[in-house]
């Protein structure tokens, strides 16, 4: 047993922090916090550059050959700092959907301006009426020729504005069964017809509606079998590789723990003096070691050519609850000051608790709800009858 | 006289009343409207004109004598619309300048309620000469405060700083310059004590608002959102919650309004319940608005949808007095006999 | 609105503190304590010469026509110090059921004697494989000429050591739909083929799993119709009134009370003067006056003749939970001493906190689980479509 | 070396030998046959007889050499099998001993080793006279604590008073009088503090068996047990609550074994994760045997079921030192660099 992550991630771990010593620049981050919009062309290219769009794909295919676990620590590093990732994430997810499924010419189109960090493909999943069960995706996608006519509309496709792509589910035959009759397409965001509506979200994050109204794309950029969307979906699935976790909370507990250490003007003694407070920090701190070191197993687990169970959903579950337990626990201690917003210039410890209590509502929701998660969890890992 | 849980036909009368002032006049567009201040003219206008200053003084300081219940089945409305108003210090500052009746303070509650003048209170003492997250601090023209043992008054001036706050509340941090004796002596730590119990139950009277109508927005969903082609609300991690949600609040309600009904009619137990309800109720409050927004899905984190705002209210509003806890901790030193020391 | 009681309530109250003076002897407390049985026969006797066995029954049947909420305080008082009521509490629900559908007979055999306090009616219900959901019950009784032959078992039949009868919920007719082919009989239990083993619970308390073979009951001790139990069931719950709660949390609040102001032995202060300490309790205080409140009003609605919604359902939810929940936190306040054994000659407040972590277990499960009341508010106090 | 989460072929034949003695030495039938007192002699002479003692103690001092991770591995399995035999203390007393190296440490830790006596140590110093809750006190030959910066060891006579607990422990209040000095000096601080995070360490892995065995019998009844036609496990509100445990029990296994191995690969954190991996193991081994015990119902309240083993022990066994707050306090103490009082 070994809880060291070894000399080569290390060495990624100092690599990404000099990496973002020099590009996420408090220029980058004051635009991320004004525009809530968690993607950032300079950084984009930047990191292209450096060769770390796609880290874990194998050298000769234009990435870094990383481990599972060595990705993650540089994840790690990006969300510890707050780095826009979230573009150049969703537009690798479907790179390595196409470099698994794309047709030549798809590989062709796609992958090298991608690795080049030229474009940003987004997710076209969730409509606003299926929520989280994607399955019951009504947007349709209806032959004409050689290209196929669009309309519906999906929710949270976040990053619409910067894409040049959405990567869509489609329904092409509303008769078959739910999953039968759903197909996949690369469309075009920069054409008549695509609507995008931004939505403003409770931490500030921008993300969108869109809509699509005739909307055409050609059949070559159909992402697998007519109606064989759903086997599409598996493969990206099957792609998730382990996600960092915690950073949000971590970055809330390093704040808070410099406010603990701080005598207030007018006090007597820092408020680490007082015991509650220590452990109610201790607690947070306890949570976030089991955040990471979750997210770390799930990475180990793949890297260890192991088959992956439920690692991955303990991992999100877990951290999700932690991050909103805690924020609301640690922003009652702050008493009144703990309300002040992130971005006052009076606010405690910069915010940080009162920013990340807002923050937190997000990640029990995207990325599979907390009772998605435990549906999984109950049914995969514990081989308990499928709930009801 | 005997147990009897609902309100009288005059009790009904002033909710009726002041629920159709706030379906008017504070609508969620409304509330919107106000942020990030937290403060609507017009309907701090027409809670005026309607007496809610007034009604909160003695008969005998020429205000309207309604009762710490009154008050709180008004404050029920009062959260339940969001009011982007201060009524709850206005009230409890005017009760107090009331009781400690120095010829200052008579004058500063004239200005209360004829002059149309807004007194607000500090709920802390000034620390290196701030008083930080006034309640109201940001729109009063008067400020009372408690400091080494006086009653003092501020008329806060372009000195103070305006704060920026997750309840979007109209707080500010004001340096206490310039400020004035209104009373000293064993009546001011009493009035403060008082003024203190009567804030702590009128907000927990408050918070039963948003939390039952977080609650009620929560419901509703779980019965229109479907999944899997069922309503969500079938669902026992949806169902289950709410049903924990609604139990508290239930008990929340009537915690509140016999800490309320105490204060004239059983005023040995008034801090302690006063206390007791303040910290009940903010946790029901928060636990009914963050389940009925978290079983909102993606929409519970929109801007654009309510939700939000009660679910923001539900933490911002209480915690400018302190976490349920400290009220907890009030309530037991009362329990035991101590003195509030935690107060 | 008015929260006092008034003045018969409180009448009621003062009597019913005499009478516990009187007759709740450290005797009574010592015995039910080594034994486990919450069923004392003199007690129950001074219950009955005190007129107090059905106090919510007309004078002109026996009772003393309190209203509910008089009878709750009566039950607060009761619970709070400790009474045994367990066995007059059942016996009085059955004979409640048998004044409403009994035959002359039937009453005339029951009634009397149970306001004598001469005997004891106890409920068998549950069965071992069925658990909360009593209408699976499987035990079967068969009918020979005048007779019916009972063959199952029941679970937590308390106090059927004790008992002279045994309300029996039994299948008359296996082929009908579950609920359709249930009959309720009035088994006595001092024959042979009653066979009592007892189950030691957790918190001391003795219940029992009983089997029946070949147990013979004659067809006039049959409750209702034929296959007509469920009717009777419903009648039973029916009857159902507001119950006192949280009692046991009272006590253990008191006692810890006590010792919060206590100095210890070699110590400096007493505990209140911890912050910390007092928050807890204060919290414990809170919790308290709701779950008197939730049942107050739960007395309240019936006495003022609204039909009774879901505020038993919350009253009872809401009281267990608690208990739970503050037993643990109390428990652990205490530090290592909380640990020792009530009634170990060292343990802090009496044990109270130890034994109320103990006891509170059970709360959560009888009279209808937590996930259950849960389920009854869901639906029939929100409108939410049946949880599946 | 990289990130390998699996044991190594030696560790896993450590966990294969203890599981098999305590299959065989330590079912849940010999766990209640030692009830109250909590000790089996029996077990406690097998363990000893595998060398539970001489293995913590470091070869220079005359034993085996294992470390930290190695006896966590162990402690998992003595929890998972509710071991009862003071196995935990007589480690960290004779690594205590080894570690302050005078002549009488030297001495008790050969009687340890070799004479087959059962050295304890006290967690916490005495009060008015008397050490207090001494985890293995009832059954102990000698017994170390600190007193006023001394290292002392008591031989508990007849003036030992047994405590019927919750945890079914063999602890006793032990009057300190006859207490003779093993040590003084710095030396002493850093032993106690020393042995204090190895207990705490060792607990955080004993409480995961607990928690891991309550699980797997509450999952096994919620797939068996049926209700409305359908396994209870079928219900959210049961798979959810397991969902939770099962995911907290995990992350419950990597922390403590986390912090066993930094005891000797990462020196530096052990203190703060061993105060970590303490509390978050404590808490997840009562979630997780408080949920197993409710989705008995009424079974789960029987003694006669073994899950209320798990569930008395997961409380009782941990607070011999103090609930997780006050081991979450030491840690972040740790984290802040400050001394640890809250110790």
């Amino acid at each position: 047993m070994d809880f060291r992550l070894g000399e080569a991630a290390e060495d990624v771990r100092r690599q990404a922090r000099q990496f973002l010593e020099q590009h996420l620049t408090d220029e980058v981050k004051e635009k991320m916090h004004t525009t809530g919009v968690h993607h950032d062309w300079d950084f984009h290219r930047a990191l292209s550059e450096r060769g770390w769009v796609a880290p874990g794909w194998p050298v000769e295919l234009g990435g870094q050959g990383y481990s599972v676990v060595e990705g993650l620590v540089m994840q790690e590093e990006f969300h510890q700092a707050g780095a826009p990732t979230y573009g150049v994430g969703t537009t690798m997810i479907v790179a390595g959907i196409i470099r698994r499924l794309g047709t030549p010419a798809q590989k062709e189109l796609v992958i090298p301006r991608a690795l080049r960090g030229e474009i940003i493909i987004v997710l076209g999943f969730t409509e606003p009426e299926c929520g989280s069960v994607v399955v019951a995706a009504q947007t349709r996608a209806v032959r004409d020729g050689d290209e196929w006519v669009i309309n519906g509309s999906k929710m949270f496709t976040t990053n619409a504005q910067e894409g040049d792509y959405a990567f869509m589910l489609t329904r092409t035959d509303p008769d078959a069964p739910k999953h039968k009759g759903l197909t996949t397409f690369l469309v075009p965001l920069r054409q008549p017809g695509v609507e995008i509506r931004p939505i403003r979200t409770l931490s500030g994050e921008r993300t969108n509606l869109t809509f699509y109204t005739d909307v055409r794309v050609e059949d070559g950029l159909r992402i697998g079998e007519v109606d064989g969307g759903w086997d599409v979906m598996a493969v990206g699935l099957s792609l998730e590789r382990a996600g960092a976790q915690g950073g949000e909370s971590s970055r809330m507990l390093a704040a808070l723990e410099r406010w603990a250490c701080t005598t207030p003007e007018g006090g007597s003694a820092p408020p680490a003096s007082d015991p509650r407070v220590r452990a109610r920090l201790g607690r947070a701190a306890a949570e976030n070691e089991v955040s990471t070191l979750l997210a770390r197993r799930s990475g180990w687990v793949q890297d260890s050519g192991a088959l992956p169970g439920v690692e991955g959903s303990m991992a999100k579950l877990f951290a999700s609850e932690a991050i909103t337990r805690q924020s609301a626990d640690l922003l009652d201690m702050l008493g009144p000051d703990g309300m002040r917003s992130e971005g006052d210039p009076t606010a405690l410890a910069g915010g940080a608790a009162e920013y990340a209590y807002r923050f937190a509502l997000g990640t029990t929701t995207y990325g599979g709800t907390s009772e998605v998660q435990r549906n999984i969890i109950a049914q995969r890992g514990l081989g308990l009858p499928r709930p009801r | 006289m005997a147990l009897d849980l609902s309100p009288s036909e005059e009790q009904q009368q002033l909710i009726d009343a002041f629920a159709a002032l706030y379906d008017k006049e504070s609508s969620t567009e409304r509330v919107r409207a106000a942020e990030p201040l937290g403060h609507d003219p017009d309907l701090w206008r027409r809670l005026r004109e309607n007496g809610a200053v007034e009604m909160a003084v003695d008969e005998a300081a020429g205000g309207w004598g309604a009762t710490v219940l009154d008050l709180a089945l008004v404050a029920e409305q009062h959260g339940r619309h969001l009011g982007s108003a201060p009524m709850l210090e206005a009230q409890v500052a005017a009760r107090t300048l009331a009781r400690v009746g120095t010829p200052e303070a008579t004058g500063l509650l004239e200005g209360a309620m004829d002059g149309g003048r807004l007194v607000t209170l500090a709920l802390h003492p000034p620390r290196a000469g701030l008083l930080r997250m006034v309640p109201a601090g940001a729109v009063a023209d008067a400020i009372l405060f408690v400091d080494g043992g006086r009653l003092l008054v501020l008329e806060p001036g372009l000195g103070r700083i305006r704060v920026a706050n997750l309840g979007s509340l109209p707080v500010s941090d004001v340096p206490v310059e310039g400020s004035r004796p209104v009373a000293e002596g064993p009546v001011v730590r009493d009035a403060l004590e008082g003024a203190l119990d009567e804030w702590l139950v009128l907000m927990a009277a408050a918070m039963v608002g948003p939390g039952a109508r977080a609650l009620e927005i929560g419901v509703g969903y779980a019965k229109d959102r479907h999944a899997f082609g069922v309503p969500i609300g079938s669902f026992q991690a949806v169902a289950h919650g709410l049903a924990d949600a609604a139990t508290a609040l239930d008990g929340a309600q009537l915690l509140e309004r016999e800490a309320a009904w105490s204060a004239t009619e059983e005023p040995g137990r008034f801090r302690e319940l006063a206390a007791l309800a303040f910290g009940f109720c903010t946790d029901a409050a928060r636990q009914a608005s963050y389940r009925s927004l978290h079983y909102h899905g993606g929409y519970g984190f929109m801007l654009e949808h309510d939700i939000q705002l009660f679910w923001r209210r539900a933490k911002g509003w209480p915690a400018q007095y302190a976490e349920p806890d400290v009220a907890f901790g009030r309530a037991e030193a009362c329990r035991l006999g101590m003195s509030g020391e935690e107060g």
